[in-house]
Formats: structure tokens, C-alpha cells, sequence
């Protein structure tokens, strides 16, 4: 169905690439979201988690499903994320870090949060109507997101000097894994250029001015931009994603062709 | 006792009994008991489905067990809150449930080992947790049967698609069908004790029956999940594991075997597969989260302050 | 080869039972063992530990190549340790149980290497000469596991009041996952009877006396006789096993046939 | 200094320096940095080969893996003893290492991401440890250069299965020689690191090769590693990931590009992929293992006591 429309002059290879990447974040956070499924400290906080990580499934069931249509080799999003090994997974890093304590995990959250937010908002005005279709809900749901772990993260940061020092940690932990957001390579240049996606690098000063509001407010410092890591975006991963892949993988890896 | 006795009336006349009314002091504690319970289950019960959330087998599959653990966790605070109109705290809730003081059903304390459990614990255990609680709607206590409304509609829901993981499941490989035998051979037993022992062996049941917090006896209950499952038992192709189930023509219903009842009793009493690991992991999500909950409620306050110091300076 | 031996007369399928049992007992517990590599306490931990797991893993081999030779379906060690899933392993739950801090790691040890020691002990006069030859050897390993953890639960036990508790803790919460040692099936007493292996009831009291001996020297007290735990040896496992196979077996699953 | 002129002619004579011998404070200090930094580097070494045991492909590629793992721990041993021999308890190096001021080989901060990884650990990273470490079993230390010789017998063992892995994966499926190719493309530039940098950066190669503690440059070394590699990489089929690789007749050897020595000081100064677990699973290790230690120091303090009381008592 897709090749007839008019986004077909942009380059397959780069969409698929943006696609999986996008599609990635969302099936690698929502796996770790769901890890903490009856674990976590208060149960509004259950159901909170429980309604992320089934936003960001039903992202991964939009993007992935697209990718497999444009990479028109007729696989399903379930071939997508069951079916491909690590070193083809395009996500961040910062998505598989482990939970941590819930501090840790809510951080996570909202510094990813900020920079999907800014992601999906600019999408809605994608080239490619698909696209920005999915932006479109999921936009919704995202904009939900950041105002939940932005509240959160303020008032744990600005709470017990035992919840202050629990974010600070999170932050300094967690911030050597956001600079991958923005940096772009040939193919985010070629989309961008395209009109189809905002280039990375165009997100930050957004992504500065909503994280540095936050942290005033939460009372935590924000940290200095030393070395970043990198290496999600072209299938470079931790050594996390393996475990992660194991468990999410298990059942179509060992029973190959069965229906669910 | 005439306030008693108008108390009495007033059920048996079918009304609702609200939380600020005068009710005896036994129907109170029953129904704390018995509502509290009922919440420490939807919320120990997150976690057998949870242990399989990470491995659900298809994103469909994984965004359905989510949204329906999800549901439980919603569950658990319905009845919580429908706990509290009685004038007890959720923290002294969890405090009995992590002590070991509040029981919770005893059907999570066994393991979800395979994907057909989910299914199974969908058909099995919430098909018998709706035969439970569907004349729980009809409950003496509003606030308790208004809660149970809810929780009816949704229930049946996700024993729906219990039922359709393992409808796809017996029409797939024979690997697949016999993990749903060997799910039905597990799960069968544990479910008809859901219902609990036979009436003569509840003390509870009679006074229970009167006040409306209880609506059918145990057997009665058992009978009629043994009679609604059975056939679909059969057009799922699988063996129900009781020798003795026959189909007795003459009540119109099945004759079936005995659980269990030692295993019942040590399951209860602390021996189930996942008694400790269950209760263990509740505790740990509690103490774990102290600092967070600590945090939020200093802030709470650190807010409120601010506001008095604010409509102060404002004055 | 097998099939020409006087052994032929036993009834395979509780041989087969037997033989998945004993393998999987090695290799469930090889596994657990080397989950510690590089995290033990001291760096002769390290090495002791990477040496059990190694003889673990070693007598797996040899028992499940023997099951696959036994079995008859042309299936080897590899295809059984890799290709089952949870419900066909024979293992028992003590061995499946998490590893908990390094005492509790110690304790499951020393309950199963004493049950282990008396097992290859008596195995080594089998009338099976496959069966007997493979106790030989591994009952050489298992005696010097067993003279290991004997020591040293004996050495935490009467060591600090810390140390004395946690391997009081460690004794309580095991305690329950030992009775399923002891508890035989008509499979074992079809194979007693043959002069095969001994029946599991009949290594009830060495055990006693063993572990007896040694929680004296520990100054650990012996838990009462409560409720035990059962269903791994006919394939009912707890929620953990389904974890390890999904580490265990992954690259065999996620690529099927290829040969490593 | 005459004593010392009499110390620098034994090693020149090649005579080996023993424990107990007068040597010079620096010929120390350089000595225990060296071999404390590759005892460090044997026990976190085991973190990243660790990381693979659980999910060896076969059993016999698990007890390979197991025997090598434990086999670095026993280097770890041998090279503590060593230090030990000059006067720092092996308590004190861990402190060093734990509080990060103590260096281990960088390579171990990357992380191991297939099975191939294990492969290329063996053919490259043990490939340039040993290039490294056979010089050093001349090393005029005694018992350093001792502990070499056990080390380089079975690392070259290690680095025989590592190249078996990736020999056995490039005659397997498509997917498996990708694998391999792309574990190269990123083991290979901090393979070449492990030489360390160009010795015009290096400040204390020209002591140490003075006092045989290093007996050739970095650079050679390199260059030695790079000539002994590129022909294993054709024979599996493999293209090394250097733009300038070309073979050079008249020199007899390869050219080849420089590594990115930005990213090499980045890893040394803590930022490499794995710096920071690597360090906190160490750490962990070290702390969680405490009451361990302590209840085996008390209990053989309370042995010497009973012993002592029952000679008392027997005289």
C-alpha cells in the first residue's frame, strides 16, 4: 500500500532506519516500564506504569508496523521486535538502562519524555502523512508522559533530602546517556532535509529549556555535559540488550512459526 | 437490640447500607476482613500475570496483559478505597497484608510457568472469581457493591480473552496444545478451591448469608463454575483432569471429585509453591519504596507551607 | 551402541527419567554456580566456583549425552540442554532456586552435594557399567564439592553472629526444597528394583547423618521437618526456571541449526 | 650510588631479582604498579567473558569458557602473589582498585555483545596480552617472571579457542560470519590500544626497559601484532576495519592507520562503555562479600583460641 504514495522519493533505507529507531525506544522502554508490573512503591503508581508501558507497546505496534511495510520484505512488527538480534535493534541507550531504584527509573523517564515530546510534535507536521498520523496519537499520550514524570521528578528532587539525593544520583547517572538523542547522522539528515523528521540536533535547545525548567524547580543541579555516549542509533548496545532480548524474545525464538 | 433488628430489616429488605450509617460492629469487621482480602488479591495477583509480561509472545498479547494487570491494580484501589469508607486506613491494609495477618486468595500462590497459564488464569481463575463476586454486586454495602459492579464487567472481559490465548493456543502445534493440557491439569484443582471449603466446614457462612455479604453457599458456587467450564473445557478439545466427573442427568449438573483439601490447607498456611516469594516481594516493593513515598508527602508539605507563607505575606 | 547391553531389560523410559533428572540436576545448578563468575567474595571464591560449575557442567554432558543415547531419537547432550522447554526438565527445584547472597549460594550447595555424594556413591555400583562408569568419575568431583561446602558452611556458621545468621536464614528457607530428594516414583522403584540406582528413600539417612554432622560443627540448628516442596522431578518447576532457560538456551533458539 | 651501579649489572648480566634482595625504591614501585594493574586486569577481565557463560551456544563451549574464566582468576592469583613479594598486601591493591585509583587494561571496558565477542576476546585481546606479557617472562623480576611463564602457556591456549569460535562461526550461516565480522570491526582499534600509546607519550619506558621490567616498545609490539593478525583475519575470511592497512615489502611488515587515541584517553579517564559497571560490579562483589570474609577470620581466630586453650589444658 505504501510505495504509491508521494514520500516514496525519499530514501527507503533512511525512512526504515528512523522507523526501527523509533519504533525501538518504545519497545525497550515499555519492556523496562513493564518490569516493574506489581514492584513499584505505591499502587497508583502500578497502574501509572502499567498505562506507559502499554502506550509505548501500542507505539511500538505503529512504527514497527510501518517499518515493515516500507522495508517490503513483508514482515510484521512481531517479526521486527521478536526476530532481530541485538546488533539490529536501533534504540538509545539510555532505554536500556537498567530500572534501578524507582528514582532512577522515573528520571529515565522524563529525560526521555522530554526529548519524545519535542520528537512526536515535530513529527505531527511530518511530509510523510503516515507519519505523522502515528505522531499524532502518540503525541497524546507522550504529552501525558512528560507532565507525570516531570511532576515527579520536581517533587522527589524538591522532597526529603533522602529523595533529593536518590534524583541527583539518577541524574548524574542517567545524563551521559542523553547526548545520543542529538546527534544525526547521513540518514537523519536526508529525512530531515525531506521535511519527513526534525533533524536530532534541532531537538536540544527545546529538550535544554524544559529539562533545565524542571530541574530548577525539582531543586537539582544539572550536569555538566562531559563525554557522551553513543552507539544505540547504529546498533552498538550494551551489554543489557541481550537480556533484555532473551526474555522479550523467548517464546517465538523457541517455538519458530507458532501463532499466539 | 432494636437498632439491630431495624439494621437487620433494612437488608432483608433489600436497601444499601452506606458508610456513614449505623451497622454492627461484626458486619463491619466481615466485611473489612472480606473486602480487604478481596483488594490484597487484585494486587498479589499482578504478580503471577506480571511474570510474564516481559514474555508475552506477541505485542498484542503483551499491550492486553498489561492493560489487564493494569485493570487489577485499578481493582485493588476501588476496593481499598471501599475498605476505607469502613474506617480503615490502606497503609493498616498493607501493614496485615505484609505481616501476614490479612490472607489474600491462595490461587496466587501458585506459578505461572508456561504462556497457557495466563490464558488459564484468565479462563480459570477469573471465571471463578466472577462466579464469586457476581452476586457481590447485589452486596448489603453499597459502596462495596458498587464496586463490585465495576470490577464484574471487567472481569469477564479478561476472561475472554484468557479463552482466546488458549483457543489459539489448542488450534496451533501440539506443543502448543499440550502446554494448555498441562495448564488445565494444573489450574483445575486450585480453581474449584476458590470457592473455598464445603459451608459445613465455614464458620462464617450463615451469619454472612444473613447480613447479604455472602449471597450463595461454596458448593453451590463450585457447582455452577464446574457446570459452565466443563463444556468449555470440551470445545477447547482438553481432558478435564477428575476421574470422577460425570454428568449427572438427573440435577442437571456435574458430579465431580474432591480437591485437595490438604494441599488447600497448607497453600493457606503458608506452603504454596509462591507463599514466600509472593509475600516477599510485596514487602520488598513496600520498604523499597519508603523513600519515595517519604518524598512526595515532604513536598506535599513543603507546598503547603509555602502557600500559608505566601496568603500570609499576601495579607 | 547401548542397545546390545544386558541394561536392555530396564524399562528406557524410566532409564531416560533417571538419566534427565541427573543431568538436569548438573546443569541447572552448574548454571546458577556460574552466575557468579567475577562477583564472589574473594578471588579464591571465584576460582572454586568457576571449578564446581565446570564439573557441573562436565557430568551434564556425560548424562544427558547418555539420555540421548538411551532416548533413541538420535538427540544429543547439546539438543536436550538446549531444545526443551520448562515442563520436560527432570531437575529439582533446590537447584533452581536463586542464587540469594554467597551463603545461600553455599548452603543450596552443600544440601545438594550431600544428597549428590551419596547418590554417585551408590551409583558407582550400578548394574548399568554406562551408568556406573559416569559415577566414577563424577563422584571424584562431587566428594571434593561436598568436603567444600561442608567446610565452609561449618566455618560461616561458627563464625561472626553475622555471618551465624545468615546461614541460619539460608538453612530455613532451603530446608523445604530437600524433601524432594527422598520422594521416589514408580519410575525410580522399577529402576531400584533392577539393581540400577538406589532408591531415593534409601539416601534418606546418610543425608540425615551428614548434614547433621556438619550443622552441629556449624552450630546451625537443623529446621523441623515441615511442609516440602515437590515438582521438579515430573516437570513442575517455579517461576525461576523459565528465566534460566531463557538465558541458557537463547543462541540455540534465536538460530536454529546453526553449529557453534 | 655504588649499590645501586651493583643492581643495574646484575640486570644487565641478566641475573634475576629475588624478594629479599636490595633493590631500588622506583625499580619497586614500577614494578608493583605493573603487576598489580595486570592482576586487576585478570579479575575485572572476567566480567566481560563472564557476561557470556550463561549464554554459552553449546556445553562444551560452556566448559571452555568456564576453564578460561577461572583460569584468569588463578592469573589474577599468581600475579597478587607476586606484588605481594614486595611488600602490598593484596587487601591494599583492591583498595586501589575499588577507589579507581588503580588502573586495569582498558579493553575491559567494552562491552561483550554476541558470542562472537568471546571469540575475538581469545584471538585479538588475549592475542595482544600475550605479545605483551612474552617479554616479560624475561623480565629481571623473579617472581614476576615466573608468574609469566605460567600465564603465557595458557594464554596462548585461551587464544587458540577464541580463534576455534570464530573459525567455527565463519564456516556457519550468514549470520554468524556477520557476527564475527562485526565483533572485529569493534575489537580491533582497542586491541591496537592495548599496546598503548606511541612511546614518544609514553614517560616510563625508558627506566623500564633500562631495569628489563620492559623489554620492547609499544610500537614494536604493535607493529609485531598487527604482522601476526592481519593474515589470521584473511585466513577467516575477514576485512580488518583500517582504510591504510597495506603490506609493506620493504620493511617486511604491515602499515596501518593510528587508533583513535582520543577515545583510548576517554576510556583511561573513565568513559569508556563500561567503565562505571564494570568498577560498581567489582565493588559490589567486594562489599556484598564483607560478612564473608570477616566469618572466616572469626572462625580461624576462634580455632587458634580453642587450639591454644586445649594445649593449655593438656599440659
Amino acid at each position: 500500500m505504501a510505495t504509491a504514495t508521494p514520500e516514496a522519493t525519499v530514501d527507503k533505507a533512511a525512512l526504515l532506519e528512523f522507523l526501527l529507531r523509533t519504533g525501538d525506544n518504545a519497545l525497550v522502554l515499555g519492556h523496562r516500564v513493564s518490569e516493574w508490573c506489581g514492584h513499584s512503591p505505591v499502587l497508583e503508581e502500578d497502574i501509572a506504569l502499567a498505562n506507559t508501558a502499554l502506550d509505548l507497546i501500542g507505539q511500538t505496534q505503529l512504527w514497527l508496523g510501518l517499518a515493515g511495510e516500507v522495508g517490503g520484505r513483508g514482515r510484521t512488527a512481531d517479526d521486527l521486535a521478536y526476530l532481530r538480534d541485538g546488533y539490529e535493534f536501533r534504540n538509545l541507550l539510555l532505554v536500556e538502562r537498567p530500572n534501578g531504584d524507582f528514582g532512577k527509573t522515573l528520571m529515565r523517564q522524563f529525560l526521555f519524555d522530554a526529548w519524545h515530546y519535542l520528537l512526536l510534535k515535530a513529527l505531527k507536521g511530518s511530509t510523510d502523512r503516515r507519519i505523522a498520523e502515528i505522531a499524532e496519537k502518540a503525541f497524546k499520550e507522550v504529552a501525558y508522559h512528560l507532565e507525570r514524570s516531570r511532576d515527579l521528578i520536581i517533587r522527589l528532587g524538591d522532597g526529603t533530602a533522602e529523595s533529593h539525593r536518590r534524583m541527583q544520583e539518577a541524574l548524574a547517572d542517567l545524563w551521559p546517556y542523553t547526548g545520543e538523542m542529538f546527534v544525526g547522522d547521513a540518514s537523519d539528515a536526508a529525512l530531515a532535509e525531506a521535511g519527513v523528521v526534525p533533524s536530532p540536533e534541532s531537538l536540544k535547545a527545546g529538550w535544554d529549556e524544559i529539562v533545565a525548567d524542571a530541574l530548577a524547580e525539582a531543586t537539582l543541579k544539572r550536569p555538566a555535559d562531559g563525554y557522551m555516549h553513543k552507539g544505540g542509533r547504529r546498533g552498538v548496545h550494551t551489554e543489557h540488550l541481550g537480556y533484555i532480548l532473551s526474555e522479550l524474545q523467548f517464546l517465538q525464538r523457541a517455538y519458530p512459526g507458532a501463532t499466539w | 437490640d432494636p437498632v439491630e433488628r431495624a439494621f437487620q430489616e433494612r437488608v432483608d429488605a433489600g436497601q444499601k447500607i452506606e458508610p456513614k450509617e449505623w451497622m454492627p460492629e461484626g458486619y463491619r469487621k466481615t466485611l473489612v476482613r472480606q473486602i480487604s482480602q478481596h483488594a490484597h488479591s487484585e494486587i498479589v495477583g499482578q504478580l503471577p500475570e506480571g511474570n510474564w509480561i516481559t514474555r508475552a509472545p506477541t505485542l498484542e498479547r503483551k499491550a492486553i496483559l498489561l492493560a489487564k494487570v493494569q485493570d487489577e491494580a485499578g481493582h485493588g484501589l476501588y476496593l481499598y478505597c471501599a475498605a476505607e469508607t469502613l474506617g480503615v486506613s490502606r497503609d493498616e491494609l498493607y501493614e496485615q497484608l505484609h505481616s501476614g495477618k490479612a490472607k489474600y486468595s491462595s490461587i496466587f500462590n501458585y506459578p505461572t510457568l508456561t504462556w497457557a497459564d495466563i490464558g488459564a488464569i484468565g479462563w480459570l481463575v477469573d471465571g471463578a472469581a466472577i462466579m464469586n463476586q457476581v452476586p457481590l454486586q447485589r452486596c448489603s454495602y453499597g459502596p462495596y457493591s458498587r464496586a463490585m459492579i465495576r470490577i464484574c464487567k471487567e472481569e469477564s472481559f479478561h476472561q475472554r480473552q484468557g479463552y482466546d490465548i488458549l483457543m489459539k493456543m489448542v488450534k496451533g502445534t501440539p506443543a502448543q496444545k499440550a502446554m494448555v493440557q498441562d495448564a488445565l491439569n494444573r489450574w483445575w484443582w486450585p480453581s474449584l478451591m476458590m470457592f473455598g471449603p464445603s459451608d459445613d466446614a465455614s464458620v462464617h457462612s450463615a451469619q454472612s448469608m444473613a447480613w447479604k455479604i455472602k449471597q450463595n453457599s461454596n458448593d453451590e458456587l463450585r457447582q455452577k463454575f464446574v457446570d459452565q467450564t466443563v463444556p468449555q473445557a470440551k470445545y477447547l478439545g482438553l481432558t478435564v483432569p477428575d476421574p470422577d466427573l460425570t454428568w449427572n442427568e438427573e440435577k442437571g449438573g456435574y458430579d465431580f471429585g474432591q480437591p485437595d483439601w490438604e494441599e488447600f490447607f497448607n497453600v493457606i498456611a503458608g506452603n504454596g509453591p509462591c507463599n514466600a516469594e509472593r509475600l516477599e516481594a510485596r514487602r520488598k516493593a513496600w520498604n523499597d519504596g519508603a523513600w519515595f513515598r517519604d518524598g512526595l508527602t515532604a513536598h506535599a508539605e513543603k507546598m503547603a507551607e509555602r502557600r500559608a507563607a505566601a496568603k500570609i505575606a499576601a495579607e
